[in-house]
């Protein structure tokens, strides 16, 4: 299993988790991050003086699923998180050792 | 000006019965001559009117100038902000129930009252001052003393120690406070150069905003001023703080009057036409020169036009209140902009660029606009050319007595308790640091 | 109806007085005739109240609307309803000072008062309106003729541009509200019917809700209206500026009494009644219908019976204001759920489900409930059936006026400067958008 | 005691017109003989601060308790508490419409007033009460009615049932609140001793303390309690509450001199005074004692003040006031903190531990301090040691009937529909579970 | 040494805490995230209309171990979080490559 | 590739922030969490009752970088992080499979 982290624009959020269900993946968990890279955050001016924010509010996406779908996760994702402009993210992959649902103890691919 | 002492009756309804009462008393022989001898009756609505002023004059110091500043301060810091608002707004009501009244009103010094009216001696249940209770005008009076030092506390925030904050602003509200309102208001030597000053322009704004500067050059600037972002954490908050101090105000200026009559009325209509003016003032130039139009800037606008009205509010038609609006809205935004950046000093909330600026721009404009329909003096534009030096040495005497001795307090307090809280305090968060709370 | 400007003297303390006044004056010759010429005194309690009752409908205003609404858009908004809130108070207030008054209240006109009093050309200290000062009337006509347009803002939350809503608003505060102000308290025609509006039924409330709805259709819903989540983000800041609407309409209707008086202290009453049983109602329906008891549900039905109220607040008993305040709750509640689904128009914060229809529901009812002990005019339930039809007139007239109107302006402004904030802004916050400020 | 509905007429502006009026009448022949034959005359100034005072108290409750409370829980129930608030507003007004106002002000029996003016029958636009409408006076004690219950969701905040606590405050607010009343204010057997109760320091406060206590007790403390952080999630929330309580008590003391006098001055200013050093007192003892000096510290303490000086306020001295408050923060201070704790019930909010310890040493220290220059009557100070068996047996009579009361009504809820929600609910939020919503 | 994730219902934080502990785990890191997945979140009622919120809040717990604990402690998270019901949340493992204390420079298991 | 884990103290990610710009890492990615280890919360007062909040509020921070980086960043994050009390936190790594940069496609290290 492929641990698939995405960080990407707020505004895909939807887009992407509409992507990723098309793909059966049903299951996610998301968190509020704040992003450093080359876009900048939104200028601010406060009485007149200008402060540039250095980070900018993103969405990071944890999704595990089985090794065969990574392929067409990562292109999903990308497709759907993409607008053009600096700032759009990125996607890593990770190596999973073992997965286990919690309710069931069901593991590995039964648990996703 | 107007906030004076009267001893004289007040109210038409209530001096014409008055009156018949007298003239009634003689022809029927049926009254003692107490009421010719009594010389003030107490009328039920101006009581009425000045009691609520109180209240709102109250609620712009508690909880107005609390949230306002509130939401200007960073998350970390919020707490500390409003408790030290809440903290002074009791600290001076019982330095000014214990020495400052007295200070202020009783006596006709020149430069400072006397101490007969300490612990309130001698305000009883009965006494009067013009046509409503004594206990009444001391109150409304307090309410003015209790907010003036509670507005110095934007200009040093995010980083005095609260022990440091008790004793300056303690010490102030009894060396700087009751002084400046004796001289202009309480029979003192302002006041007897004829400056006009309705209700407060100098007594608490250039006051408030003098001690504010003084106190933020003392201080220095917050850490990681100029690099980090130091923007309003919620303007919410200070969206219901401009407002209820908008509200409040019409008790400042209105209850300036001392009466519900003509001139409170007018007083109420100054004061909502200058700070509409002024708001939008500030908001378009904004507009034009940053880029956008703010929250914290229209806001700010609207303040300093409640400030520059303050002193001209019984003085001035509703014109003169439409060009000083605008005045104080455009003289406003750059002097918290430019000017502040020009001279490096942080005084964190503006309270020097609004307060200070504003009084000033109001305490002289009022020289100038002043109408003799409106408060019996006419100004510089009706040909009094003569009202305008007042209106300056007003300004002046303030601006060296509040600062001078804002300035000696700080410096004595620095080399004993020690003013500033550590870096690692201002780094981390006032509120979690020096009161153990935290918004969540 | 009861705002109408008053010439006679009003008060029995100060009548009285000044019938004394006269007599004493013919029976001793002590006195200019001066007292028996001038038909009005000023009553300063009278005074009192309506000064005060100015600042409560100011504070309902600001910060109370502004609040109330704020609470119940997305958090990335929230700032720029404020802001539009606050701006329209203040925008308001200037064309209020410059033509509104004097459109709406000077000169006998059947459809608009003149330009007498543009700029507030002669109200001085001296001019009484009634037994109060001019300038307190007309600034208590102004906060009405402030929260009017502020009303409107709740239907367009989330879309419009501050430019264009700045023209919007601006317009409609001078083609609009003084328009249908002069009609029914002014002397203009609907008043002449004998239409009754105690308080600003229709004046405030259906103008408003109607102008509101007019704004919906044109801008359109919200993006992802129906598919997005758009629940109140902070319901306690809409608890809070319920709670001060509430608090304020007091002086809302109360102050149209013009006086301290009896009538007053029984719109006081009925006030707090209908808005109590209108609360509960709405309450209890929710609960039915839906399972929960909703905050957004307590305090919407709370409005909605303090809008129903508003015109018959000086004509109705108390048992009169329960009917309403029940019957307000529950046509409300399906107004502003069932209805709006139905006909599928984004009026966000339900202005006209709740002030416009309230309105009506509360216009019709006064004609219905309106009794002779207390406000001098009998209802259709008194036996006089020909109360119910001024009320229609009214209602209808201003319907028609509002709707159409606003539906032009929006529309010019649409071709001109656009309306509508770009769908990327849309999407990502018009606080940082427009106002470059966000609340953390 | 001050506030027993008058019959004699009051403020001496208006005695005195009324007299003059009257011999004016014999004199010259010319009026009929009304004016002497009804001994009570509308004064405008005093009916002003009332309809103000009747404004200022509905504030103290929504929003001022709501926030207050609201700021004091944790963030997941912050909806709960201040839609119970709201709610038991809305429920209390229909109460006290409905039999309340009967039950506590028609009739003269020691114990209960009579059914006579059930849903206001006989309350018309011309009644008088005093020198004031009786609709106004009517609404004042309305104010009063509302937020006695109100304060009492703080002691079981986070834990009933909504259905439960509208039972409970609603059978509360008919079967305890009037009764007490009419005790003290409405002509029964604990006024007729000669208790002091300027303004509700028994009805109100020591009132709800106990039903606080005893819903406490009853309910059993929430789950987590004394292992779980259940610190204030929001304390800007609670300084905007207690500072919109300071404000609106003006209402509440000097309102409850029922006119806009000497009485009402005084009223107001001690208790500023007894607030001010209620908070200082608290905020010094929690300095020493634990370490830091707290936003809950000095809020707490100025409500300790305010509630103390409740029932002296027509009563003592500003050095009366400044003892009382002094007395008061640091006495709440140890019951809110080590007597609780000793005891171990989960007061939530420390309804008792302020409002009812507060009211008792209020209560108390009245007969202490009362000085006869201000009020009439002297205290055990002025010699007039009788003075004190009338306090302690009101407060007894409170204590009794309210704790026994409230809890035979908490125990039938509970056998019947139950008092407190699943722990399931508990734990996750009553916002969310009971309401539907939650604040973002 | 692993670095076990699991996404637990925000209630039972506590119990896996105190399970933790009890197995010698004293660190850990954790945050707030939404989870989407077969459990459905509160459905809103607004002003009668109904929204399904898609995702439900979560804890987030990260804790890095030794392998050797590897089995006792998954098994231990599963049976602190359990309930039973739809939503309970899935644990999943990684390698970790090295592990440091900021503090003293220690590293690997030391630094745990 | 490698995932750099580091959880440190609020105070010190400006620090962290500039000495990994200096070795040319520009990108990263931050969250707010909740740290439970050796150092423990400021007790809270309230109301005369101490409790002992459990938890502290740190940063975590999340960089994937080239391998032949990983020691001199690991290095550079303990030394910018560094106070010497306890509670500075740990650094974790972790091997990354892939990389993608959303906006362009460019994969592994030119997605960086
Ligand atoms: N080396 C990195 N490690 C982890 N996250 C990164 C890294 N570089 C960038 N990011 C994340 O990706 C986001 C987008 O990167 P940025 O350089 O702004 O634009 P782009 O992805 O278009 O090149 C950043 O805000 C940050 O959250
Ligand atoms: N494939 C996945 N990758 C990452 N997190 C997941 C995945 N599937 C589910 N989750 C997380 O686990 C939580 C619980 O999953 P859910 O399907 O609702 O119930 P259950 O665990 O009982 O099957 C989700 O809210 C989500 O945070
Ligand atoms: N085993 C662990 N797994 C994940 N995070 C941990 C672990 N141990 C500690 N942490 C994180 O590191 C932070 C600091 O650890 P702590 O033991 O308090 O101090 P120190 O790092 O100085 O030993 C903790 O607050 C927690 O966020």
């Amino acid at each position: 299993m492929q641990l698939v982290i995405a960080v990407i624009r707020p505004t895909r959020l939807d887009e992407v988790r509409a992507g990723l269900a098309s793909l059966g993946v049903g299951g996610m968990t998301v968190s509020e991050v704040l992003g450093f890279g080359r876009q900048k955050g939104q200028a601010d001016i406060y009485r007149g003086a200008e402060y540039e924010v250095a980070f900018v509010p993103k969405v990071k996406i944890e999704v595990v699923i089985d090794d065969d779908l990574l392929e067409r996760v990562v292109e999903c994702v990308q497709k759907a998180a993409w607008t053009g402009k600096t700032g759009d993210g990125k996607i890593f992959t990770i190596d999973v050792g073992s997965a286990t649902r919690i309710r069931t103890g069901d593991v590995d691919l039964n648990a996703l | 000006m107007s906030q004076v002492m009267k001893t004289s009756p007040r109210g038409s309804v209530v001096r014409f019965a008055s009156i018949l009462g007298a003239l009634l008393a003689c022809m029927i022989g049926g009254f003692s001559g107490d009421a010719l001898a009594q010389d003030a009756v107490l009328d039920t609505g101006d009581t009425a009117w000045m009691l609520t002023s109180t209240a709102l004059v109250l609620m712009m110091t508690i909880p107005g100038v609390a949230m306002f500043y509130g939401g200007l301060v960073r998350k970390k810091n919020v707490l500390t902000i409003g408790m030290q608002v809440f903290a002074v707004c009791c600290l001076a009501t019982l330095t000014w129930m214990i020495v400052g009244y007295s200070l202020a009103f009783s006596g006709d010094g020149a430069f400072v009252g006397n101490l007969d009216k300490m612990f309130l001696a001698g305000v009883t249940v009965d006494s009067l001052s013009g046509t409503i209770p004594e206990t009444v005008f001391m109150m409304f009076q307090m309410t003015f003393a209790v907010i003036t030092p509670a507005l110095i506390t934007g200009a040093f925030a995010d980083r005095m120690k609260f022990s440091a904050l008790l004793w300056f602003l303690g010490l102030w509200s009894v060396l700087v406070y009751p002084v400046v309102c004796h001289w202009v208001w309480g029979g003192g030597w302002v006041g007897g150069l004829g400056a006009l000053d309705f209700a407060g322009g100098t007594v608490v704004h250039i006051n408030s905003g003098i001690a504010g500067l003084a106190a933020a050059i003392v201080l220095g600037k917050r850490l990681g001023y100029g690099s980090e972002n130091m923007a309003p954490h919620n303007l919410t908050l200070s969206l219901i703080g401009a407002s209820l101090l908008w509200v409040g105000w019409f008790g400042f200026n209105a209850g300036s009057a001392l009466a519900a009559n003509g001139t409170a009325g007018m007083a109420m209509t100054v004061t909502q036409i200058a700070t509409a003016a002024a708001a939008m003032a500030w908001l378009f130039v904004e507009w034009m020169k940053l880029g956008k139009p703010s929250m914290l800037g229209i806001l700010s606008g609207a303040v300093a036009g409640l400030v520059a009205i303050t002193p001209a509010s019984g003085f001035v038609t509703p014109m003169g209140a439409l060009i000083i609006g605008l005045a104080a809205g455009i003289i406003c935004f750059f002097a918290s902009t430019s000017v502040k950046h020009a001279f490096g000093y942080d005084d964190s909330l503006d309270v020097f660029g609004i307060h200070g600026v504003g009084g000033i721009v109001g305490a002289l404009l009022t020289g100038v606009f002043a109408a003799e329909a409106i408060g019996g003096t006419a100004g510089v534009l009706e040909g009094n050319i003569g009202q305008f030096m007042p209106q300056v040495w007003g300004v002046l005497a303030t601006v060296v007595w509040s600062g001078v001795v804002s300035f000696v307090i700080l410096k004595i307090i620095d080399v004993t308790i020690g003013l500033r809280v550590t870096s690692e305090i201002e780094r981390d968060s006032l509120d979690l640091q020096l009161h153990g709370e935290a918004v969540q």
